[in-house]
């Protein structure tokens, strides 16, 4: 019975993996970005001081890498706990492809969003 | 199983018994909550770029409001749990302390009601410097 | 109707043994049971296996030929020479197979497999899995057996066999899990069923061990042999008769009476706490009877305090857990409150080295038949080899029979008498009103036979315990079922076992008490000593409806040994 | 003499379309007189001898070792011979079947997925190699690794209590990937990529997010999630690093 189940899911390292890499990426990224904005710039939050620091190239890589490891570990994050109710088979595949389009479009809309920022 | 299995099945309470099946479904939670957050700021973060620096700072000024303040501390609470577990949970995928997993937990929580308190005390008397 | 051309009843040690043998020949073999396989009694037992592997240090020169020694003089030289050597010989290919298959024994620090030193043997030769062997070989055996693709008809208890003109043909059994009775056609039938320990109300078999596989093959007119044969195992926990592994005393435990006084060094000076199961046991019941159980009490100790923590955590584990939970005793800080407890039959279903019966089409092997290898006492460890020994052989030789058969034997349809018979004796048994309770007559079954062919037998106790055995037979024909049909009926299975059960009591009752001399653990007060001249044979009980069994004598298979007088 | 009061869950799967409509779903409460002991199998018996022969429930070994008593007593996994009832405090003693399982009859849970799924991690040694004429050389080191997970009895309390298994039912769930985890250890095991597909995936080792239910409803103490946690690791040493088993 569940031999055709097992087979058709195989794979999923890749994925766990990368929840567990993005994972130390976010609290490394995460604890740096709340430090800045929240604690050290307290009160001061506006157009330039954000302007000022995104146009620092160290914070452009920061914020990509918190951008792309963000959206990868919320959205599969959301995928795992799809699973758990319900989406195996086919409806899995679809629920992946589905959220993987949907990752790739909000990195773009992200990005797009960081552009202007960056060229100011 | 089918669902008339699942109709069959005997739910019973009484499985919370260890702390792991708490620590599991904060972090599923706070997930959750975190991960629908963070497409919201993306879409508040670009409105700058659609918006330009003048509507951007009339943002600022909303979100430093005591309302979104205190929202923001229950964001980051569920930031400072999902992290510290996180770590609980990676400690664990490097076959490191499974067996003290109740000690771990409680040791998350400790970490992040300390931090929550730090984040809150900062957080209110910005409230209360600048009045309301 | 559901057909295999083989089908064996019963998945313990010797049953699964017996369908992995026959798989590898090529038959279509199924297996029939009870329980999940992984859940049969095999998996309680405890000390280990027996193979002259001269893995011990103290053993580099055992063979098999002192492994037989050991257990025909255990046997009391009622055991079958030829049978009884084969076994030896086969025992060190067998384990070395179960190693391959990935028996997880314990061993020692060279990687050789581990042996202890147990009852009975000149040379520490047990094979152990710390004190959770049979449970270990168990589940290899059923891991085999799921990497063969035998099919398992899981929770299926067996009722009868079907007969068709002398030659059996199949099974009637009960599908506990979706209900209702279903005919197993087949061109032969294994029995695999294990003991009959719960005829006595003081065993520690699982509630499972009931003789009812026996007892088919007794109803069907096949000679169950050497019943009166009954093992008492000298220590089973006070209260649940729970096994406390004679390995607990191969690790060096002593048994401890009132007064403080290693009892055994006055009835086996040498072997000690090490004699066979049989002198050991009749030394604990004399030292009760003469007042020097604990408190005056029924019951000595088994102290293990002396073993020290960490031998006892490392090769005692689960004799420490068992002591904990079911007498409240932590061995490593106190003594362990232990009694005699019926622990194996000796005695089961007449066959041959093969497995063969009388009957064409019927084999057994396992606990539930007598080759016999154990005679008139068993040594601890050679019971899980013989099921995994005589298992094998027993599928084999049905494997072979099966290929043997014109097409014509096949494929003619049988048994849907048997079937309808079933059924009937379900509705009539639910149709009577009034009738008895069988768990009354259950009970006074298992406290009748504890109390009158227990350790020591005398004529008159069981000449009384024969008439009340007698009486609840009569009784057991007026049972009244309160459920019929239906999934998971207990009631309905207990009450078939019962009637079984009464039977095979009345076996070992009527064999007890013609057996008049002692021999091994059949110990008669009033016969004390061994009498060659008369009963150096075995008793063959056939089957009477009404009343007691019919008693037929065979001749014992000697050879290598000659007959001596056993001293520890 | 002292009694016990036992509470007991019923289902009959006959009475499916009773008129209150439960599935003949109730609560049976009943007393039963003990001499010093009672175990909770015992009392069962008791009941189904003297006061409600149509009780069900699974027993064999009474000494728990076979695994077939697992229920849910007074709200934690427990195998009913195992149980004492000077255990449980005063009060009734509330017998259930495991939760989250499909349920056959009174106390007894459907196994079916359970032992299925224990059949697809090849829960069998494998080896490529022509076996050695005497026993194939284990340290006690190597041994002793085997310790913990051969011990387990499949009664399928972890499986019951692992809400990943609840969620979905295609998980494999813990003691099935405990029989991965006790061959995979074992130094006689030589499988390469035969065993591996099996577990390394979504309904097998992913599946598993450390919640360690398991760990706290196992009646042998057994600590599935380290093996599980295991096998995770050696995937990924033996996909990614290249290592051998
Ligand atoms: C507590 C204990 C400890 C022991 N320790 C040792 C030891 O250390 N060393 C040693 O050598 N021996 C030991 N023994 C003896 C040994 O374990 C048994 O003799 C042996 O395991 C019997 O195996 P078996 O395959 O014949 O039967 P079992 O394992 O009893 O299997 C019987 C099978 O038959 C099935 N069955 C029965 N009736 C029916 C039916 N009517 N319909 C369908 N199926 C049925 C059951 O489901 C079960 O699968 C011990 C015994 C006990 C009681
Ligand atoms: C702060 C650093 C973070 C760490 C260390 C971290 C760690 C983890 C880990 C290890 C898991 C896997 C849990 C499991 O498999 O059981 C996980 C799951 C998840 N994470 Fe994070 N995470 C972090 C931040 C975030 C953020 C910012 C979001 C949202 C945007 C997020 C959303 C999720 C979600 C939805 C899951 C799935 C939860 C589940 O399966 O129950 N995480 N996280
Ligand atoms: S791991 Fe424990 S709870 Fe799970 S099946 Fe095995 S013995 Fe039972
Ligand atoms: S409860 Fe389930 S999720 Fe993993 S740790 Fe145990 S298997
Ligand atoms: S009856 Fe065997 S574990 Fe309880």
């Amino acid at each position: 019975m569940r031999q055709g189940v097992i087979e058709e899911s195989a794979g999923g390292m890749w994925l766990w993996l990368l929840q567990r890499v993005t994972a130390v990426v976010l609290i490394l990224g995460l604890s740096a970005h709340i430090v800045v904005t929240h604690v050290l710039n307290l009160g001061e939050l506006s157009y330039d001081n954000v302007a000022g620091r995104l146009a620092m190239p160290f914070f452009v890589v920061v914020d990509f890498a918190l951008l792309g490891a963000g959206i990868f570990h919320a959205l599969n994050g959301l995928r795992m706990v799809l699973l758990d109710y319900g989406f195996s088979g086919r409806s899995q595949t679809m629920l992946s492809w589905g959220l993987f389009a949907f990752g790739v479009a909000a990195f773009g809309y992200g990005t797009w969003a960081l552009w202007p920022w960056l060229t100011a | 199983m089918s669902q008339k299995d699942r109709e069959t099945a005997n739910v019973g309470a009484g499985l919370w018994k260890g702390a792991g099946m708490w620590a599991w479904l904060f972090h599923r939670v706070s997930g959750v909550v975190l991960a629908l957050y963070l497409f919201a700021h993306i879409w508040v973060i670009s409105r700058g770029a659609a918006t330009g620096a003048e509507g951007f700072n009339t943002m600022f000024e909303t979100l430093e409001s005591p309302l979104f303040i205190v929202l923001d501390l229950f964001l980051l609470a569920a930031v400072v749990y999902h992290g510290l577990n996180g770590i609980r949970v990676l400690l664990f995928d490097l076959g490191v302390a499974i067996r003290r997993q109740k000690t771990l937990f409680w040791a998350v929580i400790a970490a992040s009601v300390v931090i929550m308190a730090v984040f809150a005390y900062i957080s209110l008397s910005f409230i209360a410097s600048h009045g309301a | 109707m559901i057909y295999h051309e083989l089908v064996i009843v019963g998945g313990g040690l010797a049953g699964l043994r017996a369908a992995i043998e026959a798989k590898k020949q090529g038959i279509d073999v199924a297996i029939v049971s009870q329980v999940w396989p992984g859940r049969s009694h095999s998996g309680a037992a405890q000390g280990g296996v027996n193979a002259a592997l001269a893995n011990h240090p103290e053993s580099a020169d055992d063979t098999w030929e002192k492994h037989a020694f050991d257990t025909v003089k255990g046997s009391d030289y009622l055991a079958d020479q030829d049978a009884v050597v084969q076994m030896t010989k086969d025992a060190i290919p067998v384990i070395y197979e179960l190693d391959h298959a990935g028996c997880p024994f314990s061993r020692f620090d060279d990687g050789r497999i581990a042996q202890r030193p147990f009852g009975g043997a000149g040379y520490p030769r047990t094979c152990y899995g710390a004190d959770k062997t049979g449970h270990y070989m168990l589940h290899t055996m059923v891991e085999q057996a799921i990497e063969a693709r035998v099919p398992m008809y899981v929770e299926w208890f067996v009722a009868r066999l079907v007969v068709d003109d002398g030659v059996c043909r199949g099974v009637v059994a009960y599908d506990m899990v979706r209900g209702g009775f279903e005919l197993f056609q087949a061109e032969a039938v294994v029995i695999a069923t294990g003991g009959a320990g719960r005829v006595y109300s003081n065993s520690t078999n699982a509630i499972i061990s009931t003789g009812y596989g026996m007892a088919m093959a007794y109803h069907a007119g096949v000679a169950l042999k050497d019943l009166e044969f009954v093992q008492f195992h000298p220590t089973g926990l006070l209260t649940t008769n729970i096994l406390m592994t004679e390995g607990a005393r191969g690790e060096g435990g002593y048994l401890v009476n009132d007064l403080g006084e290693r009892f055994m060094e006055k009835y086996a000076p040498t072997a000690m706490e090490l004699a066979p199961r049989d002198i050991t046991s009749r030394s604990i019941q004399t030292e009760i009877n003469e007042g020097r159980g604990i408190g005056g009490k029924g019951y000595v100790h088994l102290d293990l305090r002396h073993l020290g923590a960490q031998k006892i955590l490392e090769k005692l584990p689960g004799i420490r857990d068992l002591a904990i939970h079911f007498e409240g005793v932590d061995p490593i800080e106190e003594p362990i409150p232990i009694v005699p407890s019926q622990h194996y039959s000796m005695g089961g279903i007449d066959t041959d080295m093969d497995g063969r019966t009388t009957m064409p089409g019927l084999y057994a092997a396992g606990e539930c038949a007598c080759v016999s290898v154990h005679g008139a006492n068993r040594l601890g460890g050679n019971s899980l080899l013989e099921t995994v020994v005589f298992g094998r052989r027993a599928g084999a030789a049905a494997a072979q029979y099966i290929d043997g058969l014109d097409e014509f034997g096949r494929s003619a349809a049988v048994g849907e008498e048997a079937l309808a018979d079933v059924r009937d004796r379900v509705r009539s048994l639910a149709n009577r009103e009034g009738g008895e309770d069988p768990y009354a007559i259950r009970a006074a079954m298992a406290s009748t036979m504890k109390e009158h062919f227990g350790v020591f037998r005398e004529a008159s106790v069981m000449q009384a315990g024969l008439e009340t055995m007698m009486d609840l037979k009569a009784r057991v024909t007026n049972v009244e079922l309160r459920h019929a049909g239906g999934v998971f009926n207990l009631d309905m299975i207990r009450t078939f076992e019962l009637e079984g059960m009464v039977d095979v009591a009345l076996g070992i009752a009527a064999g007890a008490l013609a057996r008049t001399e002692s021999r091994g653990s059949h110990a008669r007060t009033d016969f004390p000593e061994r009498d060659d001249a008369n009963w150096l044979e075995h008793t063959l009980a056939l089957y009477e409806p009404d009343g007691g069994p019919r008693l037929e004598a065979k001749a014992v298979g000697l050879g290598m040994f000659e007959p001596q007088e056993r001293k520890y | 003499m002292p009694e016990a009061t036992f509470r007991i869950k019923r289902h009959n799967p006959e009475k499916l379309d009773d008129q209150n409509g439960t599935g003949g779903d109730r609560y049976d409460e009943f007393t039963v007189p003990y001499e010093s002991s009672l175990t909770v199998l015992e009392g069962l018996f008791y009941i189904q001898e003297a006061l409600d022969g149509s009780l069900s429930f699974r027993y064999c070994c009474r000494a728990a070792v076979c695994g077939s008593c697992a229920m849910y007593i007074n709200g934690t996994y427990r195998l009913a011979c195992q149980t004492n009832v000077r255990h449980l405090g005063d009060g009734p003693i509330t017998v259930e079947p495991m939760p989250h399982m499909p349920v056959v009859k009174d106390l007894v849970c459907d196994m079916t997925d359970f032992f299925a799924k224990y059949e697809t991690v090849m829960p069998h040694i494998i080896r490529n190699s022509a076996p050695p004429e005497k026993e194939i050389m284990q340290s006690p080191n190597d041994r002793k690794k085997l310790d913990m997970p051969v011990d387990c009895i499949l009664c399928g309390s972890c499986y019951s209590s692992c809400p990943s298994v609840w969620g979905e039912g295609n998980y494999l769930g813990p003691a099935a990937l405990l029989k991965a985890y006790r061959f995979e250890v074992d130094s006689r095991d030589e499988a390469r990529k035969e065993r591996l597909p099996r577990f390394d995936n979504e309904r097998g080792s992913y599946r598993c997010h450390t919640i360690t239910n398991c760990v706290e409803a196992c009646p042998k103490e057994l600590n599935p999630t380290e093996a599980i946690q295991w096998l995770k690791g050696a995937a990924v040493r033996r996909r990614l690093l290249g290592r051998a088993k």
